[in-house]
């Protein structure tokens, strides 16, 4: 494979599709899955072929296109088409899509999803831009979009050194959560001495609600891929590790797929566009461990032992697996790799605010109208964001609060609304961006059961090394119920203060040391629910008086 | 339709009690029943543990006499593991066990009965009490203190605390006598003669004399009475066989292995009370035929002959009357003579050359999955009954304490007492003393079984034929 | 050759080879710092953070088992909110399993126990979660019993780094998290076990002792690791 | 001469709540060494010889919710005087004025004392107190420090 191989790859694939009359793309993603994707790609498959179309209509499975709570969502789309989309649709409404659309040429408007609406026009799609194009089990899709081209650049026009340069200006920083500047540690591990290096892409995605990752792997797997592969160029490694939470299993099954076809094209595998750079990509698959999430934990699952954070320094940059130096990026991380290698470090730093540039995906669910995978500007209010994007509170309830960073994160009340959603912002208001997990409350939702919840969580995903977080975690969860159960009294709610803050200090790992965050922040803003909840007229440890 | 009247006292340690009396449709006293209201068994508790724990958790259980579940518990032990303890062993655990006997029954005869007993059941009841036997007889009150307090150092001095010795464990004791400890013992023991003896005298010459009726009236009904004797037939404490009697004096059970208890002891249980109601197995339940005794009472009728000369001579006037005493009045006395039986054996062991000796631990293993141990408590015979796994580990575990088997006699003894002095739909303040000391012959103990803490007044309520509320005494 | 760093320990200006950690230095310099799972010749693990400290720049404290020196680090051992924090480990210590002293095999030989005394836990004021947790006798010499388990893994390290057997291991996670022996089959059915019974030596609390052990009637033995370490790098086998 | 303050704790240490008087007891001798404390399981007349050589006595105990009506938690201080002692039938357990008495009768002195009582929540086997009753034997020990 070579660069001008590529260009014919792409070519080919551009014009076959552009000899189609048109392309109906059917999200295949597990959202538009589950509310019978499968269904209605096989009735416009079956319609079309009665209709006798086949040659003219293809149909497409992709990826997400974001409105999951309106799926499954089928979007029509040609060279001389009007694009249309259209949501909940149904084998029925596919057969009428098919007569009366494809063959009348007439959409059907009962179906049709207003592409204008804000849901679509606040997003700016950097990350997700082949999200619901293209075909994840076909490389040629990805590769007539700009594919590897990226990487072919770089092995051709740069030197690592200038790869991780060019992260460094784009601004780019982690998505897992921390927000650590990415090109920071590119060019540490690059720098670091080791025979042997290492790049592990963690999509271990373990928050309650969130879903960001999976998308991207199902919907885009290649640009995970070539966003690893540029990282290994980058730091020197020639191996790299795919870490797959096990309930994943269509993002592991069209990676693999993704996998096999990029080393039969040679955009993997070795002497990479006809350079002296070998890359491997090996998936392994997480037992379903929240903890495995964390770097170190993710690290010495994959080398077969168990789950355990362990205390950093060292960090894995210096020594990582088998003692190599190692980079560990999110999946959504790489996934903003090679946007940045092909459009230039400038177009993406323009995006964004000072400190938190380019684009996040969220997930948006809660009490919201448009729940789904949204990918928006950094620095877009949270007002915009609900209200906008999400398009409201359903049920003509007010908005109380947004939680963002899953048990890691915290909520952020009404009166925040107008904050710009970036990492030094949320982290002020007690949150912290996370992995991208958002979600809405109304003013129905109590704080305290909220927190319960989180607790809980972190409670049965500790890993149980180091005491704060096991039994911390647990005694939280024990005062919370406490508390909701109205047997706490104003000297528990103090108890479970203190816990929070000595849990968030001395635990060993993140997930220990963020798991108060969920309590910390309900009460920095909500406070009168938790002290609604004490015991009535708990005047506990006063000594009352009383003479013989 | 009959009539109950209800005492419903608290005690603190030993548990949540009350007293109900049936009356029948012509105002007489028909049944009476003594309830144990709460039951927190700690023998599910025990399961899953190690048999070794036994001595110091169950020793740790009761407050009242740690002593004699210590003692009930390692012996279990000793037949799981299969060993005889070392001699030197098994003379220490005996010196502790009559430590236990002494303070226990000091308590008893001085400072809970005391008042009663000097001053009389019909004397004013704010005199009456253990400020009036005080003021009355101080130097009474100061001995009960002394005696204790020489029982304790006993114990302290063996087991290193007064409660809670963990001294004593499955194959022996942990730790030999010191030749200093053993010494500090015997200059204490003559102060603990004189004053039992002072005892004695005012019992034989003043109590017996004032308490004539209630020494007629008092528990005085046949039973049968069961306890240990030693191998000869001597009065017993720690070890032996046990003996079943008639109070005519018929030996029905000469001398059983105490493994075998089974045979001759069964449990009821009824509804009212969470106590369990042991009985004498052959004669059954049926009409409480199988009521027996056990306690000071008990073993002073049972064994032929005390054993110590000073022992001795009082056993022969205690039985100046029969072979058999049935009135549970002479409970006191009883404890008594057990006081000075248990110092001179504590003087004879401390004597004897190897009770200092350094082996007194007995090394096995598990090798019998069933074991029973037997003690003979200040109020009565207790029995710890394990099965273990072949680890060790407790699959169940059963315990059969004194104030259970006294369970029908005391029910018997206020039943007895409320027949003689109930008269009427009204209580009164002597029928409440006379109950609350019908009960407290026995010396009963349920803080193994049950708990309560806290204090209220003692009440005492007389209900109609329908069930209402005639007549109410509270105390406290 | 060895590098030697400057570092400040209360104040104090200390030196340390580089290769040392925090928590070697501050041994070495007579402070007593409590600690459950570190054990001297064992690795580190770092799990009970008692023994944290207050380093300069760090924005959280330090667990000094597991802390490299380095150059300039300013260090506190001792601040009032240390030491409160560590009181609040052991209370959670204290209320997680069954622990009962009065009737423990190793009452007054404790590590926690002593932990707490010198900590001056004197109450804990967590509810006792009383999980349902059983003991393993089936070992002819040793017993394992979960209820007095505290998770410091000594026995884990001890069995896999110096005796070479790797008999025990952790299973479960979180407030559910059990050392087991193999696969979790009997201690007593365990092909691996050499029964050398270094773990029970190592154990800071009773839920490894020795069988026919009566209340605090068991004693341990924490120096042999050391002694054996010796032994076998320096050829040095004298107590 | 008198030793000053004797706080006597008495109740079941392996009863949950009722080893309120034992904790606080010992928490009264870890911060004021200068303390007697006795801990006990129930009070026993040779303590009338004990109070008789203090200047100042406290009597610390668990309550039963049943008898007292309250919530587990509250405490209750009362003043004691001497009066006479009543054991119950059942009982080998003498009450603290009780004792009081004795020791004003039988050695001619009795110190100035107080009954603390903390309502129990659970009396099951354990060594543990439960939180509300955690809390209140904070506030006596406090309250105790302040007194001396």
């Amino acid at each position: 494979m070579n660069r001008i191989e590529l260009q014919a790859i792409a070519d080919k694939e551009i014009e076959r599709q552009q000899e189609l009359k048109c392309r109906v793309l059917c999200c295949a993603s597990t959202a538009c899955l589950s509310s019978g994707g499968q269904e209605v790609r096989k009735a416009l498959q079956d319609e079309l072929k009665a209709a006798g179309l086949t040659k003219d209509v293809q149909v497409v499975a992709t990826g997400c296109k974001g409105l999951c709570s309106r799926g499954p969502v089928v979007e029509v789309t040609g060279p001389a088409q009007e694009r249309v989309l259209y949501a909940n649709v149904t084998a029925e409404a596919a057969q009428q899509i098919v007569r009366q659309h494809l063959v009348g040429g007439q959409p059907v408007n009962d179906y049709r999803l207003d592409a204008d609406s804000p849901f679509f026009t606040k997003q700016v799609r950097v990350v997700l831009s082949n999200s619901g194009i293209v075909d994840p089990e076909r490389i040629e899709d990805y590769i007539a979009r700009q594919g590897y081209a990226a990487l072919g650049h770089a092995l051709r026009e740069m030197t690592p050194e200038e790869v991780c340069l060019a992260i460094r200006r784009s601004g780019l920083r982690g998505r897992g959560g921390a927000g650590y500047a990415t090109g920071l540690k590119w060019d540490l591990v690059r720098k670091a001495d080791g025979r042997d290096k290492y790049v592990i892409a963690n999509g271990d995605e373990g928050d309650p609600g969130a879903y960001m990752d999976r998308t991207l792997m199902e919907s885009d797997p290649h640009r995970v891929l070539e966003g690893m592969a540029l990282a290994g160029y980058a730091v020197g490694a020639e191996q790299g590790f795919l870490y797959v939470r096990g309930e994943y299993p269509l993002a592991v099954k069209r990676l693999e797929r993704a996998i096999k076809a990029a080393e039969r094209q040679g955009v993997l595998g070795s002497r990479i566009f006809d350079s002296n750079f070998n890359f491997r990509v090996d998936i392994r698959i997480g037992a379903g461990a929240f903890v495995c999430g964390e770097e170190t934990a993710l690290m010495s699952s994959i080398m077969g032992r168990r789950g355990e954070p362990r205390p950093r320094p060292p960090y894995p940059a210096q020594s990582g697996l088998w003692n190599s130096p190692t980079l560990i990026n999110n999946v959504e991380t790489f996934g903003n790799i090679a946007p940045i290698i092909l459009n230039g470090p400038e177009w993406y730093a323009a995006m964004g605010t000072e400190k938190s540039k380019g684009t996040k995906i969220f997930a948006l669910t809660g009490n919201v109208n448009n729940t789904g995978l949204i990918e928006v500007p950094m620095g877009i209010t949270l007002r915009e964001i609900v209200f906008e994007i999400g398009g409201g509170i359903p049920d003509g309830r007010t908005f109380k609060a947004a939680q963002t960073g899953g048990p890691s994160g915290g909520c952020i009340p009404a009166e925040y609304l107008d904050t710009p959603v970036d990492y030094e912002s949320l982290t002020a208001l007690g949150s912290m961006m996370g992995s991208g997990g958002l979600i809405v409350m109304d003013d129905q939702t109590s704080m305290v059961d909220v927190a319960k919840f989180y607790m809980e969580f972190c409670m049965d995903e500790s890993c149980g090394k180091c005491v704060p977080c096991r039994v911390g975690t647990a005694q939280m969860h024990r005062l919370l119920s406490r508390l909701i159960a109205g047997e706490a009294s104003a000297a528990d709610l103090a108890t479970l203060e203190e816990l929070c803050r000595m849990v968030k200090a001395l635990s060993l790992c993140g997930l220990g040391q963020s798991a108060p965050n969920p309590i910390l922040s309900t009460l920095k803003y909500f406070r009168a629910e938790y002290e609604a909840r004490l015991k009535s007229g708990a005047a506990h440890g006063a000594p009352s008086q009383e003479a013989a | 339709m009959s009539q109950r009247i209800v005492i419903d006292p608290v005690t603190r340690i030993e548990g949540h009690a009350k007293i109900t009396l049936h009356l029948d449709d012509d105002g007489q006293v028909a049944d009476a029943r003594f309830h144990v209201t709460e039951f927190r068994g700690f023998e599910k508790f025990c399961e899953g543990r190690l048999f070794w724990e036994m001595p110091s958790i169950t020793a740790r259980i009761c407050g009242i006499c740690p002593v004699s579940h210590l003692m009930a518990s390692a012996k279990a032990g000793d037949t799981i593991l299969g060993v005889r303890i070392p001699t030197a062993a098994e003379k220490l655990r005996r010196l502790m066990n009559w430590g236990q006997i002494v303070q226990s029954h000091a308590l008893s005869f001085f400072h809970l009965s005391g008042p009663d007993l000097v001053l009389g059941m019909e004397s004013d009841p704010m005199q009456r009490n253990l400020a009036g036997l005080i003021a009355l007889n101080p130097e009474f009150a100061r001995d009960g203190i002394r005696l204790r307090q020489f029982g304790q150092d006993v114990i302290r001095l063996l087991g290193g605390k007064s409660i809670h010795p963990a001294w004593c464990v499955p194959g022996g004791v942990r730790e030999p006598l010191s030749v200093e400890k053993r010494d500090e013992m015997l200059r204490r023991l003559p102060e603990a003669f004189e004053i039992i003896e002072r005892a004695l005298k005012l019992y034989k010459n003043e109590v017996v004399a004032k308490h004539r009726r209630e020494y007629d009236v008092y528990g005085n009904f046949p039973s049968l009475f069961i306890g240990l004797v030693s191998n000869q037939g001597g009065l017993e404490h720690y070890d032996g066989l046990l003996r079943v009697m008639d109070s005519d004096g018929t030996i029905l059970e000469p001398g059983l292995a105490p493994k075998r208890f089974r045979e001759v002891i069964a449990e009821a249980v009824e509804p009212w009370t969470y106590l369990k109601m042991p009985y004498y197995k052959p004669y059954g339940y049926e009409g409480h035929a199988g009521l027996y005794r056990v306690g000071p009472l008990a073993r002073v009728n049972l064994c032929d002959f005390a054993g110590t000369p000073k022992a001795e001579a009082e056993l022969r006037l205690f039985r100046s009357n029969g072979r058999v005493v049935r009135q549970g009045f002479a409970y006191h006395y009883a404890r008594l003579i057990e006081i000075l039986f248990a110092l001179e054996k504590i003087e004879e062991t401390l004597n004897a050359p190897d009770v200092t000796n350094k082996h007194v631990r007995s090394q096995a293993e598990v090798n019998h999955l069933h074991g029973v141990g037997v003690s003979e408590a200040p109020r009565g015979t207790l029995f710890h009954e394990y099965w273990v796994d072949e680890a060790g580990l407790l699959q169940s575990v059963n315990l059969i304490i004194a104030t259970g088997q006294n369970n029908l006699a005391m029910n018997r003894t206020v039943l007895q007492i409320a027949r003689a002095y109930v008269a009427g739909q009204k209580l009164h303040e002597g029928l409440l003393n006379r109950l609350e000391h019908g009960i407290r012959l026995f010396d009963p103990c349920l803080s193994c079984s049950t708990h309560a803490a806290g204090q209220m007044p003692l009440t005492v309520e007389l209900h109609g034929p329908d069930g209402e509320l005639l007549d109410g005494l509270q105390r406290g | 050759m060895e590098t030697v760093v400057t570092l400040t320990l209360n104040g104090e200006m200390v030196s340390a080879r580089a290769d040392q950690t925090l928590l070697d230095v501050i041994r070495e310099q007579k402070i007593d710092l409590p600690t459950l799972c570190h054990m001297q010749g064992l690795s580190e693990r770092g799990g009970c953070r008692l023994c944290v400290v207050e380093v300069q720049g760090a924005p959280r404290p330090m667990a000094a088992c597991v802390t490299p020196v380095t150059e300039g680090m300013v260090v506190r051992t001792h601040t009032p909110e240390l030491e409160h924090q560590r009181r609040l480990v052991v209370e959670l210590l204290l209320a997680e399993r069954n622990h009962v002293c009065a009737v423990c095999v190793v009452n007054g030989h404790c590590d926690l126990q002593w932990a707490a005394a010198k900590l001056g836990v004197a109450s804990v004021r967590y509810e006792y979660l009383h999980p349902d947790l059983t003991m393993d006798a089936s070992h002819a010499r040793f017993v394992l019993d979960h209820n007095r388990c505290i998770l410091c893994t000594r026995c884990v390290r001890v069995c896999d780094e110096v005796e070479g057997a790797h008999t025990w291991d952790i299973a479960g996670r979180g407030i559910k998290t059990r050392v087991i022996t193999d696969l979790s089959r009997p201690w007593g059915d365990s092909p691996s076990c050499t029964s050398c019974g270094k773990c029970v030596q190592v154990c800071p609390t009773g839920a490894l002792f020795e069988k026919g052990a009566t209340v605090a009637e068991m004693t341990k033995e924490r120096d042999f690791v050391g002694w054996i370490i010796r032994g076998r790098t320096k050829r040095e086998w004298t107590w | 001469m008198r030793a000053g303050l004797l706080v006597i704790g008495f109740g079941n240490p392996l009863r949950s709540d009722d080893g309120l008087g034992w904790r606080a007891a010992e928490r009264l001798a870890e911060t004021q060494p200068d303390t007697a404390v006795v801990t006990t399981h129930q009070l026993v007349p040779e303590l009338a010889e004990t109070l008789s050589e203090c200047e100042r006595a406290v009597f610390i105990d668990a309550a039963d919710p049943a008898a007292s009506g309250a919530e587990p938690g509250t405490v209750l201080v009362q003043d004691l005087v001497p009066r006479s002692p009543e054991p119950s039938a059942f009982s080998h357990h003498l009450d603290p004025a009780g004792l009081l008495a004795m020791a004003q009768t039988l050695y001619g002195y009795a110190p100035k004392a107080q009954l603390i009582t903390v309502v129990g929540a659970s009396f099951d086997f354990g060594e543990q107190l439960s939180p509300s009753v955690q809390a209140a034997l904070e506030a006596i020990v406090r309250q105790i420090n302040a007194d001396e």
